[in-house]
């Protein structure tokens, strides 16, 4: 079972990777709000994993606590992104 | 770590140099949070059948100083609002300029 | 298995702070940075440091980008072409570098047990904290017990960029009537439903993460920090105002000095009772019940102070950023 | 337990698959609006696949109802954060592809 879950722990990784290329270089500015709203999902789902992974599975509130932010940051960035000046 | 800090001394912008300034800090952070880990240790919380611990020392520092840095952080952004209202900008070299013409 | 993973992590934070120092386009710096801030979080996880994640991901990730992100609303978001070269810096962060590097090789060898930080005051903790404190989280009884001090004084700073924050930047009074054509997302009828089920969860977690805080990751900073995400999640949705109704700056500003003063009445109670200063063992008979006493309540008061500053300061920013926008 | 260990892992390797399949969507639609499909859609059934497959993994007690606590939210977030960022992509201008062609011909006339 571990090694299957560092398997998936690993394919987590590289969907956050991708998506973290993503939010370096996109042709919009909506698309890099996309990737770092993507990277944030995987980011919650690697921790979880990563939690069953190191056998202290009562860690998942760090998880909770990522996927609020998440949410928070995303709200956030769409609120103040409408009072910048367009650039591109 | 350097990337934080070629940002805070070159940046011209002073938001950037806010963001490098918490790059800085957090990489900061990580070194010493790297030296509280001990192999095969896991977190410093008492479970059943665990004897070994991370060293939890680090942790507390570094929790209280994360959250001194984000009230410096707020106080800098303050601060950069308040410039932006007495300048009109955030560059640094045109308030400087700014200044000399006074 | 673990020394990959982090392995991975580090570079996707080093490519992420790379990337930071070449973008001209300051929005995106700094949706990078709050890349930066999950990454370094998991980076913590992973190296057992689960408090400190929690923090770093709630205060670093959420509260900074945010104010963040209304500082640029008010500033603008380019950066313009730096005039002076970039030889010096380079040179003297090279230079730092390379100090910095050197004084690492007489690290002792990473994650072995014997080093010296590992020898001094730290296994102390780790036996008795359990027997001597009665808390499973040791992090929480040493931050909160073994070095109430520092924690007080660390609270008093907090409180003292509440007020810094306000004295530069003010809760400013906007027009009821203006406001209500502006601010909120009136259009986003989803986000304002969803957002009415999940400010309740998230006021819920804070909760548990701050009466939790003895027994897991958690404790007064991490549950004030969310208990004010959520406050400014609803600011965000519904508009500024009706924020203000539910929680008023004036309320803020007694309630961060009681938070403070909550923590240190119980310093000097303990001395009333004979003790020392923040000596939790007088609270109650038995010296375990009085640690356990002293925590719970001066987590309480951390939290109270922390909640009401980060309220406070996003309430300044985001009141300036609607004063700037509205005209 | 053996058994429900292979449909855990069945589940985590098919969320995974989603993942992976939405981040290359991710690069690969023509215009934003597919890749927004690409990129929520694909997440939510990922979220569901691996929060279930990690379930199995518990026994039943207070981590079974922190994961699930994380499914429901993401869950909940998760599809609004998309139509939101949709949605205001939609109001700051940006175009489908088809849309875009369409422009492109009235230009040409």
């Amino acid at each position: 079972m571990t090694t299957i879950l560092a398997v998936i722990c690993i394919a987590i990784l590289v969907v956050m990777a991708l998506a973290l290329l993503r939010s370096f270089s996109a042709p919009t500015v909506y698309d890099r709000i996309l990737g770092v709203n993507m990277f944030g999902t995987k980011t919650v789902l690697f921790l979880a994993v990563i939690g069953f992974l190191n056998g202290r599975p009562d860690f998942l509130d760090i998880a909770i606590v990522y996927a609020l932010i998440n949410f928070i940051g995303m709200v956030t960035v769409l609120r103040y992104f409408e009072y910048t000046a367009p650039m591109e | 770590m350097m990337a934080g800090f070629y940002t805070v001394i070159s940046a011209n912008n002073l938001v950037k140099k806010v963001v490098g300034l918490n790059i800085f800090q957090t990489s900061v952070f990580m070194l010493y949070i790297s030296m509280g880990k001990v192999d095969g240790g896991t977190a410093p919380i008492v479970a059943d059948g665990v004897s070994l611990y991370s060293n939890p020392l680090p942790h507390v520092l570094i929790l209280t100083a994360i959250v001194v840095g984000v009230a410096t952080t707020a106080v800098g952004l303050s601060l950069i609002v308040r410039i932006k209202q007495a300048y009109g900008t955030v560059e640094e070299n045109e308030f400087q300029n700014k200044d000399d013409a006074i | 298995m673990a020394v990959l993973i982090d392995l991975v992590l580090l570079a996707m934070l080093a490519l992420t702070a790379l990337r930071v120092i070449f973008l001209k386009d300051l929005f995106t710096v700094v949706m990078l940075f709050s890349i930066y801030s999950f990454l370094s979080a998991a980076i913590f996880v992973s190296l057992d440091a689960v408090d400190v994640a929690f923090t770093e991901a709630a205060v670093g990730a959420g509260i900074s980008t945010v104010l963040m992100l209304a500082t640029l609303a008010m500033t603008g978001r380019t950066e313009k072409e730096s005039e002076h070269s970039s030889l010096l810096p380079l040179i003297v962060v090279f230079v730092t570098g390379a100090a910095l590097v050197y004084g690492t090789l007489d690290m002792p060898p990473f994650g072995a047990p014997d080093n010296p930080i590992h020898e001094h005051v730290a296994p102390r903790y780790i036996e008795e904290s359990p027997k001597e404190v009665g808390l499973p989280n040791m992090v929480t009884s040493v931050l909160a017990s073994y070095r109430g001090f520092d924690t007080l004084g660390e609270t008093v700073v907090v409180f003292a960029a509440m007020i810094g924050v306000i004295t530069l930047l003010g809760v400013r009074r906007i027009g009821r009537q203006e406001e209500a054509e502006t601010t909120g997302f009136i259009a986003h009828e989803v986000l304002r439903t969803v957002a009415k089920l999940v400010i309740p969860l998230i006021v819920l977690f804070a909760l548990y993460v701050q009466f939790h805080g003895d027994f897991g990751p958690g404790g007064g900073f991490q549950a004030g920090v969310i208990a004010a995400a959520a406050i400014i999640l609803y600011a965000l949705v519904f508009g500024l105002s009706p924020a203000l109704q539910v929680v008023a700056p004036k309320f803020l500003m007694l309630l961060a000095p009681f938070g403070v003063l909550l923590y240190a009445s119980v310093g000097v109670y303990s001395m009333l009772q004979g003790g020392n200063f923040l000596d939790y063992n007088q609270l109650a008979a038995d010296p375990i019940a009085g640690q356990h006493y002293g925590i719970i309540i001066i987590e309480l008061g951390v939290g109270i102070t922390v909640f009401a500053v980060m309220l406070s300061i996003f309430y300044a920013f985001a009141s300036q950023v609607e004063g700037a926008n509205i005209k | 337990m053996f058994i429900l260990d292979i449909v855990s892992s069945l589940l985590l390797f098919a969320g995974v698959f989603f993942g992976l399949s939405g981040a290359v969507g991710l690069f690969k639609f023509p215009d934003f609006f597919t890749r927004v499909h690409a990129a929520s859609v694909t997440d939510s059934i990922a979220v569901l696949l691996i929060i279930g497959g990690l379930l199995l993994q518990t026994s039943f007690d207070l981590n079974t109802a922190k994961l699930l606590f994380i499914g429901l939210f993401l869950l909940m977030t998760g599809p609004t954060a998309s139509h939101a960022l949709a949605k205001s992509a939609r109001h700051g201008g940006l175009l489908t592809l088809a849309e875009t062609k369409a422009e492109q011909k009235e230009k040409a006339n």
